[in-house]
């Protein structure tokens, strides 16, 4: 599917974000699933890159995505100007679970984990609680207008106390969840783990998103594989990329 | 006056020359929501052995220039699953069913083989004759002419189904490995499988794959699989079926020229779930473009 | 502490591990324009023979995704003009000079190698094993491990330079040929010589190139460059020289930890003709960033 | 050498000009050399592109290209935008030869081989008479702009009178050379080779830029060879691009 690119901007050094339009009318999708993105690029980089979804501009038939540059593929991106076309294949991937919002949600977002969390949170009736953690400054304010445009309580996390608390996401989540709480998160798999051990620890229940490197983002290739507790490998394109902590061998990433 | 892309081959007619390559289209039926896989000539499966298989550690794959590395170790739910789950769904598309099969001697290749004979859906099987040859050390089969001719002949006679051979790369002469497998009774041979390649993670200071080695394939790899085909076309008297970095329709063009019978699209897929249709188009368009009515005006055309 | 780029090879110091790969550097002196050729470990020239050769006709160049197909030919002045013309000019540069001879008999290659014996200057030979083995029907010596020793044998005595020898990545299996070389009397490989490919011209309807075949290098090829090199670089004690698809130091990197003793850049001076400068640089950022002290600390840390 | 992207426009339909800036002070040049360009895009196309060097706007240390697209590599270049940067090798290859104004000077262009017979015309006292043929209008008025700045005399053609005369750039030529003229010419290699048969016919002096495919553009790859008349190769990157008609074996490209 063609989109064309409405709007492509830096937030912070390495952050944008960026507007596709013209999504076509059957785009719908939920927060937790993402999109391949592929700018027409000849061959290097080859493949489409996973980014979430961080935001349904439903009126408009538009979304948003917010990443960081990485690497060849996100670089490129962020080269592209408004007016241009990328293809996209979307929305991919199990959402997370909705939220039972009688219970009080926590979400958890290491820097660019938080795109996903965005498109929860935007889509709850009562604001969660986002706990978004980073190593600097840039690293957690990228995201801010989102937070403020949809008013989400949130608490900001630095490791070098540039912005907000001092601390990591996963220090300050253990010192607000509680085990009747339901927890999201998104980040680095190492953070994901830690996470895993605290929901084990306090007995709340946790779904993440996970990444893994795709290929094809529609479970043909088998690249994306991560393995489930029960032994098997499960492919986080096709059975994920959200996942209930429970389900990961932690161990054996 | 439209273009016919029809292609005969073993008795049978394909749609078109397009098939989408083992390992590239799951079993088929997962592109449905992409393709109108009535459209392309036929799907060939992922690799299935007798038994199921896990695959490999992650991680399975690396992006190199205009590449793509794979060490996904032929992760499948085994012969018997597949036909109890899997086929009843994919014969319901008016497309050729081949079933790619692996495995790691001969007698577990003619056991594959041998799962599939009756199989009513089936049209032909496909022997990955890159598999590592347990008893040999883990060299590939496809090295030798005499394993090529043998394996061959065994899933031949086994499955009782139209055998293509697909032959390994990695070899320093095509000729008589192609050579063999017609003697051993191939109906076709599909080349090429993934280069031997390799990546380095300079962080950690180790090998990026647990197996160190994996294969190639993509749009960096076209120039070397041309010249394979092109090498076993002269060659040989039965089809052969061009597969290496093919995108677009004049890619399969080329490949057709340098006398393939058909085409196999394998990494296209992951870059663009659209692609075969792409192709298809492609050729379509060529042809009528260049007033081509039949592809056996151009097939192999370069001598 | 600036990092010590330095490396020891068959009793020669080179300043870092970093030479410009035969056939895209000239006979050297084209580069000094853009590069310090002081900075560079060694210039491996243009391939050379006992003859002046025209090469082949045009079309010479084809590129395709992230790689070059060149039909060359050994285009080059002859040993005697190059010894005369060339190498007084390229010796004022501190830099190791190599030379890449070029043979289609062993005859041919004895010939040619005893054109450099006690030329100094000329601190060690490559020998081109790619080249066609006109007595047998074309197919490179290469792939022969008796012919591989026998070559590096001759060229050996006859010139009583270092020996290097080039082998060709186009083989089941490296290993052999490797042990061929070293058995001659070799003292370091260097691989790999481009890939053999193709390009088919769809308006034409014919080959691309004159010769149908040609030689694919550039980025593309690196993934299986660095696998020849690893296997290589286990099989052997003598230093192997890796080479194919490098553009930046971090893939130099790659190279040594797989197991190159040095590296050699070729498609990428086409590139960038400053590449090499970049890639020295990159090495050094690497070392220096990774508190590496010397390439030994890194060299064959893949197992 | 980076380069800055001053000005990247479509000029009509797939022909474009672009002006580079920060060419450093010790960019010189002249009429019939080359720079070999590139923008930082992955590996794919890998190669630099071979571009003559159209203006030379030496008051502001810039040159100015003017290409078409062709593939690849031309359209990518066409995708750039002013500000950001490419690499550039050059100024290289021979410069034509300096021209006898006491003689007549006739150019020759087929389509976009204009651009350096531009720059020949703009560094001489007197306006030589250029001749501009291509297949339809916008094959030759792409240039119009750079005709109008350095006031040169223009004859256009066209194959399919869409412009100027009917016919093409050679019978033009045909229809105003006299023997003592002496003619400056790039186009097609077919162009260029009748162009050599007129030579020959009328006497006249030619010189023709010529092309080829390059990989290195500096003489290291032997790539770009074209048979000499005297049996053996030249390289159109250092050996040319400009050749005296006399010195190509036509016959045989
Ligand atoms: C389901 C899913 C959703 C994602 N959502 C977002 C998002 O909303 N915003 C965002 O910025 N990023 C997101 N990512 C990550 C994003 O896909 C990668 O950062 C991107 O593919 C990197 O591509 P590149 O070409 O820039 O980097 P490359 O050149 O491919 O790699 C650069 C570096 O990044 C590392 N890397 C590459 N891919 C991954 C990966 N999948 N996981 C971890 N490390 C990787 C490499 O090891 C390398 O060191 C998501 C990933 C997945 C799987
Ligand atoms: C010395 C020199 C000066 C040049 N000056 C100009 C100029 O001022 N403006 C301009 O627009 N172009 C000029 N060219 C031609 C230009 O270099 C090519 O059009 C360009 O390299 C094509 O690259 P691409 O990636 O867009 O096309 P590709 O994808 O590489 O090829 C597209 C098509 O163009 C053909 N092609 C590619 N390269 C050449 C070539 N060198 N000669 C002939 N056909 C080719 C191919 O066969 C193919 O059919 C010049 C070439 C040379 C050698
Ligand atoms: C992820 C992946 C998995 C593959 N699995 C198989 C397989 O199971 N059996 C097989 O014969 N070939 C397998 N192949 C090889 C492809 O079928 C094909 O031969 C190769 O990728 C070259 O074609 P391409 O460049 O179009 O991808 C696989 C390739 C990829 C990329
Ligand atoms: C245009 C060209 C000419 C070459 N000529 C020679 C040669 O004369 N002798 C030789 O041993 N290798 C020759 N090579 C091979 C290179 O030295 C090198 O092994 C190969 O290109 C892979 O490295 P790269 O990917 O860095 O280019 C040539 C390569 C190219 C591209
Ligand atoms: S990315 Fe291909 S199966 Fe998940
Ligand atoms: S382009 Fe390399 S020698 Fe001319």
């Amino acid at each position: 599917m063609k989109a064309t690119i409405k709007e492509n901007r830096e937030l912070v050094p390495r952050y944008f974000t960026m507007t596709l339009s013209e999504m076509g009318d059957d785009f719908r999708g939920e927060p937790g699933q993402f999109v391949m993105i592929r700018g027409d690029w000849g061959s290097d980089p080859l493949l489409a890159r996973p980014l979430s979804i961080c935001r349904f501009l439903h009126e408009d038939g538009q979304i948003r995505i917010v990443y960081r540059v990485m690497g060849r593929g996100t670089r490129r991106l962020s080269e592209m100007k408004a007016g241009q076309t990328v293809d996209i294949n979307g929305p991919l991937g199990n959402p997370f679970p909705r939220p039972d919002e009688s219970r009080r949600v926590l979400l958890t977002a290491g820097a660019i984990g938080a795109p996903p969390l965005i498109a929860l949170a935007g889509s709850m009736a009562v604001s969660p609680l986002l706990i978004i953690g980073g190593r600097t400054r840039n690293d957690v304010v990228f995201i801010s207008d989102e937070i403020r445009e949809l008013d989400i309580e949130t608490i900001y996390v630095t490791e070098d106390g540039s912005y907000g608390q001092k601390g990591t996401a996963v220090t300050e989540l253990a010192r607000h969840v509680g085990g009747n709480d339901l927890v999201y998160a998104c980040g680095p798999n190492r953070m994901l783990a830690e996470i895993a051990r605290l929901s084990e620890e306090i007995g709340f229940e946790a779904h993440v998103s996970f990444e893994e490197r795709m290929a094809c983002g529609i479970g043909v290739c088998l690249g994306c594989a991560v393995r489930h507790a029960n032994g098997t490998y499960v492919h986080v394109c096709k059975d994920g990329p959200v996942f209930n902590v429970t389900d990961i061998d932690w161990d054996r990433l | 006056m439209k273009p016919d892309l029809s292609v005969e081959m073993f008795g049978l007619t394909f749609k078109n020359p397009v098939m989408g390559a083992s390992g590239t289209v799951g079993y088929g039926i997962e592109l449905a929501p992409y393709i109108d896989l009535g459209r392309i000539g036929a799907v060939v499966t992922k690799g299935i052995s007798i038994e199921p298989r896990q695959g490999n550690a992650p991680p399975r794959l690396f992006e190199t220039a205009s590449g793509l590395l794979n060490s996904i170790g032929v992760q499948n739910i085994g012969a018997a699953r597949f036909i109890a789950e899997v086929l009843p769904r994919l014969e319901k598309y008016d497309t050729r069913i081949i079933v790619n099969i692996y495995g790691e001697s001969i007698q577990e290749y003619r056991q594959a083989a041998e799962c599939f004979c009756g199989v009513e859906g089936v049209d032909a099987l496909e022997v990955n004759l890159s598999c590592p040859n347990v008893d040999k050390g883990g060299l590939a089969f496809g090295t030798d002419p005499t394993l090529v001719q043998t394996v061959v002949r065994e899933v031949k006679e086994a499955s009782g189904k139209p055998i293509i051979a697909k032959l390994t790369p990695n070899v320093t002469d095509i000729s008589p490995l192609a050579r063999a497998a017609r003697d051993g009774g191939a109906d076709a041979v599909s080349l090429i499988n993934t280069l031997m390649g390799m990546a380095v993670d300079i962080r950690s200071r180790g090998p990026f794959f647990g197996k160190v080695k994996a294969g190639l394939s993509g749009p960096a790899i076209k120039p070397v699989a041309l010249r394979l085909v092109w090498e076993a076309a002269r060659e040989l008297d039965i089809p052969v079926i061009g597969v290496g970095g093919i995108m677009t329709g004049e890619d399969a063009v080329e490949f057709i020229m340098a006398g393939a019978g058909a085409v196999q699209v394998g990494t296209a897929n992951f870059v663009d779930p659209a692609a075969m249709n792409a192709v298809v188009g492609g050729i379509e368009t060529f042809m009528e473009e260049n007033r081509i009515e039949r592809l056996a005006d151009i097939r192999g055309v370069i001598k």
